[in-house]
């Protein structure tokens, strides 16, 4: 059989490290992030291979155990035990950012325990006030400085605008695949989509780019499709790194057809803006457009000095009705790791949201491991009843 | 010459010994019962009896586990972590980690040189992380405590349980053997499981060796292959595990006496 | 406050308890002051000058996670945290939070302070001023408070330094005037919501008490490294908030502190401890499960005096500040100080894991401790997880050994005493295990 | 299916502990009900249970248009039509005992679920199946250790002054706790209400992860309790509801929604896909 697009994918999703070792064969340095704070544009200019730091939800966490307590977030804990374990030893150097506090937190015991030869924290404001927009532009100018002394070469604007150039084109081609879940049955299954996402988080961003094209191109060919289902579910909530729980979903009775997650739409979905000095585009999008509980917006006040619950809650969550629409979604499975603040305190805001504009929802809370998702299967069979 | 007496009033059984110028002399076990002050007392009955000596001979006598409070006539309780350190420092003054699997908990301990102990974990209030759990399924399978441990290294296909409660468990093995699963593969799954809890509190206080394991688990040669296995370590086992703890209780009750002077 | 024994074996200090009663006192006061149609502010602990701009402005401030600390001790958590929970949050998460949150229901519920509400309660807030530093709850939960609240949120950001790259050339300056803009940004809000100007004079003048109030409270802090230690734990909690949580004029709260220097100053000198017989000198790290104070006591009965806290609860080292003409950097020089001057020396010394473990361990070399009590909370991630590093490091750089507790601070299901008791005798073997490794390697104490 | 000829719907629910089977007409009459222990020997007589029901209701297998597989063994019972969760049987059925129920609590031999109902329908739940703590399991094991029937328990435990205290959440380790206290002269019936206690507020703390708005009903094997329905009430501090018949609902529940499906599949002149009629026993880990 001819190699396909999905199945590249897939193998690359099941082996993560053979690309990497292969680009390192080759010559390239690669640089692992965490999360979707640090610039991948800057990296990918100065011709590094930016790759995303992810877990693994089959390995049992055991070393991190000395290092990062139980009531950090799993996913985080498995991150850094495959970094003990030596699973990550092809990285030439990491990038972390202030995402959550506790991926912050790991930046650092990462820096502690593993001391990479290049390593750069990137501190992310909080809010978007207008002082923290300016402060975060400064510190991207100091990233950029660390990347150049790391690498002896020059960032040049040239090579920063070409390389947001490559980085967007990756973003329209994602939306694209996106679109193809509209359709009912969709195009690509939730688990293809997944296994796509992991495999461009494992690949210079030029490679990744050819790889959607080979998959938009055949999924739009294909005759094989996911059969149609009587629930169309959109995924929101902590990231979610594996095929397991999307694949717990679609094995009984459900097609997941959009999501709210990191490791997904939440990483594409907004292009970089062109402007006069490309670290405005940069800061802009990284602080402002990256549509993450993790920052805090104010809803703006007018003449009354009182907050409006529904207008609050449109604010933050009004993006999710038009994905609902778009994607014709009947049931949202709201789901959060165990230890995750960002997205628990979002749980009962976002339950208001949901009930306030008439689509169902779930809340699941789960741990990060085969085992325990099991657990899950009568929840989410529970709720495809009652939205069936 | 002295008499000294170290009493360990274990949740399942309670261990005594009597020690005389640093020799062991005598070691004795009863179940704890239920009424842990009636246990205490026949245990030294039992000891004094063995030795031939009487109470009044015993210089000192320490206490320790969890009914350690229950004996009245000892002169000082300390916790059963400190004398089991003590006690597997005198067995094998090499080992700088012991591994001790009671019936209530499993908790590992790191020792200094001499015997103080330096650092330990303790497993949680469940029986999943205890040698009650080997009980619970040694009972369901009618299998005798002392066979477990041989029949599991038989094994060669290992059931993985999929629960992480002692009590599902239990279940579980019934229908696995209603499913015709051998009795071994049972066991040998149980004893996986605990080893793993073992290996987690390994992590919180870290290797170092020579390791060793006491208590009642001591007993069991399968959970011993299980934690060899996991830990990628050899484990020294003493004479008479679950003795250990007693043995070190004994040891403090010297070093009372010798601070005294 | 249930299970405090009769006996007291911790020598309280006379002069904690006005200070403990200044914080106490904020609430009836914003009580009053809502009654009057005054505004009140919910707010978090910021040191960064917010307190001082709302003192500035007359707006009464409270602090719902001090307000959790007393839920927890009279015992009127539990209801509170029901109530978080039937709302939907999930229960892993900050227990002052989800204190506050049920709260905050019951108050929508019943249209007013609940009835049993601890100290008189909290009254409606105008506002509600989080913050961008110390955890990701500290924002979040303000904002989630919009479900039972029409009070608008304001976020107070902080620059994340302590950490290599702060301290990249012109980097400090940066975030210095960041720091000032936030806290103009803060003031215009404030400004436009309450319809009024700040009167700059007062600030300034709010501003420079605020600095001397931190001084004199570290110098009381300062004399707990006399042997034994006169001031317990106990104390400094119970003192604390009142720098910590800018309970009163800050003018009077340095008078307060002024007082209880004189007081540990004069125990000191005397060679007085906070308990009868200091066998063990022991750091806290971080906060304290507040339900079960009376564990102390007991710890004390054994010889266990506790010296220091985390820094993060201390004020900041004083730095001199007369040069800074503006008073907002004045105060963001100090704040800065806060989130460094702990640390400056780790890398001085080549290490640059900043704030993790470096002031732990002078702190322990500082105040001679035997032992560092860590009391991971299963609701917070802050104050655990830097534990097992600061653990870690304790032992390799100074033989210093750790026990471990585990709890929380609200929920009192979450901390088992009798197995935290027999956990600390353990532990006392250790502790005198690592006197004697010490004295071999040659440490001081 | 021939139209005009009268509808028979089953359900069956495998519990943990006991399989319940419930057969009912197309007037939602139920025909026939059967209750029998599940148990690791029993558990391939699933079959058998529903030959009981059958037997019964004086029906032929082949006449039930529809059967209903629920419970945690619903995946291996060969010869059901569907399989739905017993979070949607449960509510089902306890919507059809208690039109007026809003909030419903289920305590089964291995786990303990709130629900929470809207015209009928399942719209929320919580779910404990981790820890045998809290479950009925706890109680099972009691009588066991105990030597009492588990029928006895909740009439002894109503006859208790002085409830005690049980410090132990880990089941295991609980029962030794029965055992001292016992020996130490406590009486067994303030014993067993402790344990009673110990069920009951574990449940309702998760049961308040929902909001809880009356009527409140609380089903499963462990309402038959009286003692725990008791403690259920204290801790509740409101009326709650018992059906007679606590164990069935979720049979009932089954069999109502194997007529629903027959319903609406009709209405779009479809038929819902039948298994074989025939009685073979159920497998284990499916
Ligand atoms: N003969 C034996 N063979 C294997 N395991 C045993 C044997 N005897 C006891 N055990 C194990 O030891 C445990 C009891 O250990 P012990 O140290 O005596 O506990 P405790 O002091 O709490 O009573 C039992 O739960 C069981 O797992
Ligand atoms: N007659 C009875 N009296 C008291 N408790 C009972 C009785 N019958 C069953 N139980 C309790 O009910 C539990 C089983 O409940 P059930 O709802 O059938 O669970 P499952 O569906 O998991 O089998 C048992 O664990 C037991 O505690
Ligand atoms: S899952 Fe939550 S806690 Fe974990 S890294 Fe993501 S935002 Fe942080
Ligand atoms: S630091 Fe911890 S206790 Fe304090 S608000 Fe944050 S989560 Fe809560
Ligand atoms: S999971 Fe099982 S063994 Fe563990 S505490 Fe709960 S009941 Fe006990």
């Amino acid at each position: 059989m001819a190699e396909t697009g999905l199945n590249r994918a897939k193998e690359i999703c099941q082996d993560r490290a053979v690309s990497a070792r292969e680009l390192k064969a080759g010559g390239r340095k690669i640089i692992g992030y965490l999360d979707i704070f640090p610039v991948l544009e800057m990296m990918t200019a100065l011709d590094l291979v930016p790759y995303r730091l992810l877990g693994d939800i089959n390995e049992p966490i055991t070393r991190a155990d000395t290092c990062l307590p139980t009531v950090v977030c799993p996913f985080l804990r498995s991150v850094m035990d495959l970094g003990l374990k030596g699973k990550y030893d092809f990285l030439d150097g990491v990038v972390m950012a202030h995402g959550c506090e506790v991926s912050e937190k790991t930046a650092h015991i990462w820096r502690i325990y593993l001391d990479p030869p290049y390593a750069h924290f990137l501190d992310t404001p909080h809010t978007t006030h207008p002082s923290a927009r300016q402060q975060f532009k400064a510190l991207l100018k100091y990233f950029k400085e660390t990347l150049e002394v790391f690498t002896g070469k020059e960032l040049s604007t040239e090579k920063l605008r070409e390389a947001i150039r490559i980085h967007n084109r990756q973003r329209a081609l994602v939306r694209e695949l996106y679109h193809l879940r509209k359709p009912d049955p969709p195009l690509v299954s939730g688990v293809e989509t997944v296994q796509v996402l992991i495999a461009l988080a494992s690949l210079p961003v030029a490679e990744g780019n050819e790889l959607l094209r080979q998959v938009i191109g055949e999924v739009k060919q294909r005759k094989n499709g996911p059969p149609g289902k009587p629930a169309r579910l959109m995924v929101w909530g902590s990231i979610i790194d594996n095929t397991a729980l999307i694949d717990l979903m679609e094995s009984i009775g459900a097609n997941v057809v959009m999501d709210d997650t990191s490791l997904g739409s939440r990483a594409y979905f907004p292009p970089v803006e062109p402007t006069d000095d490309p670290l405005d585009g940069l800061a802009h999008r990284y602080l402002v457009a990256l549509n993450s509980p993790r920052t805090f917006r104010e809803t703006i006040l007018n003449k009354i000095n009182k907050k409006d619950y529904l207008t609050d809650l449109e604010n933050r969550f009004g993006y999710l009705k038009d994905y609902a629409r778009e994607w014709s979604v009947n049931g949202v499975i709201l789901q959060v790791l165990r230890y995750c603040d960002i997205h628990g305190y979002e749980v009962p805001g976002l339950s208001d949201y949901l009930d306030h504009i008439g689509l169902p929802g779930i809340y699941l809370e789960h741990d990060y491991g085969k085992a325990a998702l099991a657990q899950l299967r009568t929840r989410v069979q529970a709720f495809l009843e009652i939205i069936g | 010459m002295a008499y000294f007496m170290g009493i360990d009033i274990g949740s399942g059984a309670s261990k005594g010994v009597v020690t005389r110028d640093g020799e062991l002399l005598a070691c004795h076990l009863l179940p704890s019962g239920v009424n842990y002050r009636v246990a205490a007392d026949k245990l030294r009955a039992a000891l004094l009896a063995r030795t031939n000596i009487s109470a009044e001979d015993v210089t000192g006598t320490v206490a320790t586990g969890q009914g350690a409070a229950n004996v009245l006539f000892s002169h000082q309780q300390v916790t059963d972590i400190r004398s089991c350190a003590r006690g597997i420092n005198r067995v094998f003054p090499s080992v700088r980690t012991v591994i001790d699997v009671q019936a209530q908990s499993s908790q590992v301990i790191r020792l200094s040189e001499s015997g103080q102990v330096t650092n330990f974990a303790v497993s949680e209030k469940c029986a999943a992380g205890s040698g009650r759990f080997l009980e619970v399924i040694a009972n369901v399978l009618r299998v005798e405590l002392e066979a477990i441990g041989p029949l599991s290294l038989k094994s060669r296909n290992p059931v993985t349980f999929t629960t992480g409660c002692a009590v599902f468990g239990e279940s579980e093995a019934i229908s696995r053997v209603a499913e015709g699963n051998a009795k071994e593969d049972i066991l040998a799954g149980v004893h996986k499981a605990l080893a793993d809890k073992i290996s987690v509190l390994m992590e919180r206080v870290g290797l170092e060796t020579d390791c060793a394991i006491s208590g009642g688990g001591g007993l069991d040669v399968g959970l011993i292959r299980s934690v060899e296995e996991n830990l990628e370590v050899e484990l020294l086992v003493p004479p008479q595990p679950r003795f250990v703890t007693a043995l070190g209780a004994a040891i403090m009750a010297e070093e009372l006496e010798k601070e005294k002077d | 406050m249930a299970e405090e024994k009769k006996k007291r074996v911790i020598n309280r200090l006379k002069t904690m308890y006005p200070l403990r009663a200044l914080v106490d006192g904020t609430y009836e006061k914003a009580i009053a002051a809502s009654r009057e149609g005054k505004p009140v502010a919910w707010c978090m602990v910021n040191w960064w000058g917010g307190d001082a701009i709302l003192r500035a402005m007359d707006v009464a401030a409270i602090y719902p996670e001090d307000y959790g600390a007393v839920c927890a001790a009279f015992g009127a958590a539990p209801a509170y945290l029901a109530s978080a929970d039937a709302d939907g949050f999930p229960t892993h998460m900050c227990g002052y939070a989800r204190n506050c949150l049920g709260y905050a229901a019951q108050m929508k519920e019943s249209g007013d302070i609940p009835p049993e509400a601890p100290m008189g309660g909290m009254p409606r807030p105008t506002l509600l001023l989080g913050s961008g530093y110390f955890c990701d709850t500290r924002y979040k939960w303000f904002q989630s408070l919009g479900r039972y609240l029409d009070a608008p949120v304001w976020v107070l950001e902080m620059p994340h330094p302590g950490v290599k790259e702060s301290r990249l050339k012109g980097a400090r300056e940066h975030d210095i005037s960041f720091l000032v803009a936030e806290l103009e940004g803060f003031i215009s809000f404030l400004e436009r919501l309450l319809g009024r100007k700040v009167d700059r004079d007062r600030l300034t003048e709010i501003i420079d008490d605020t600095i001397e109030m931190n001084r004199v409270w570290h110098e009381v802090n300062e004399l707990r490294r006399a042997k034994p230690c006169p001031m317990h734990s106990r104390d400094f909690w119970s003192s604390m908030p009142a720098a910590l949580y800018m309970a009163a004029d800050p003018r009077v709260t340095a008078g307060l502190y002024r007082e209880m220097y004189d007081e540990v100053k004069s125990m000191a000198d005397s060679h007085l401890g906070a308990i009868p017989e200091e066998k063990y000198r022991l750091a806290f790290a971080e906060l304290p499960p507040w339900h079960s104070l009376g564990f102390f006591n007991q710890l004390a009965e054994r010889g266990w005096n506790f010296v220091v806290e985390s820094w993060a609860y201390h004020p900041p080292k004083p730095i001199d500040l007369t040069r800074v003409t503006n008073p907002l950097e004045r105060i963001a020089s100090l704040t800065y100080q806060y989130f460094t001057g702990y640390f400056e020396d780790a890398f001085a010394t080549g290490d640059w894991w900043g704030y993790f473990a470096h002031p732990y361990l002078e702190l322990a070399r500082e105040y001679r401790c035997d032992g560092i009590m860590l009391h991971p909370l299963l609701t917070c991630r802050t104050a655990t997880n830097h534990l097992m590093v600061v653990q870690d490091q304790l032992m390799k750089k100074l033989k210093v050994p750790s026990l471990i507790i585990e709890g929380d601070i609200v929920d009192l299901n979450l901390f088992d005493p009798a197995d935290a008791l027999r956990k600390a005798e353990t532990f006392e073997e250790t502790m005198s295990h690592y006197r004697k490794v010490r004295q071999a390697a040659g440490l001081a104490w | 299916m021939t139209p005009g000829k009268p509808l028979y719907f089953a359900g069956i629910d495998l519990g943990s502990t006991m399989t319940k089977v419930a057969i009912i007409g197309a007037d939602e009459q139920i025909l026939a009900r059967v209750e029998a222990h599940t148990g690791a020997e029993h558990r391939r007589l699933a079959n058998k249970v529903m030959e009981q029901a059958l037997a019964q209701a004086n029906l032929p297998f082949n006449e039930i248009a529809c059967v209903v597989a629920t419970g945690y063994g619903r995946i291996n019972v060969p010869f059901a039509d569907r399989q739905v969760t017993e979070l949607t049987c449960h509510a089902r059925g306890i919507a059809s005992l208690f039109p007026a129920a809003r909030t419903a609590l289920d305590i089964g031999g291995q786990d303990a679920k709130g629900l929470k109902l809207k015209n009928g329908k399942l719209t929320d739940f919580v779910m404990n199946d981790k820890c045998a703590a809290g479950t009925g399991r706890f109680l099972e094991v009691t009588a066991r250790t105990l030597g009492l029937k588990l029928e006895e328990l909740g009439s002894l435990s109503l006859k208790s002054r002085n409830r005690v205290k049980i410090s132990n959440t880990c089941t295991v380790f609980a029962q030794q706790e029965v055992i001292s206290r016992l020996s130490e002269g406590v009486p067994l019936e303030d014993i067993v209400a402790g344990l009673h206690e110990a069920i009951a507020s574990r449940a309702v703390g998760m049961l308040r992860q929902l909001k809880i708005e009356p009527a409140v009903v609380f089903t499963g094997g462990v309402a038959k309790n009286s003692g725990v329905v008791r403690a259920v009430r204290e801790n509740l501090g409101g009326e709650v509801l018992v059906p007679d018949d606590p164990l069935i609902s979720g049979a009932v529940g089954a069999a109502l929604l194997g007529k629903e499906f027959t319903l609406k599949a009709r209405e779009k002149g479809e038929t819902v896909p039948r298994k074989e009629r025939r009685l073979t026993e159920a497998t284990f880990f499916g």
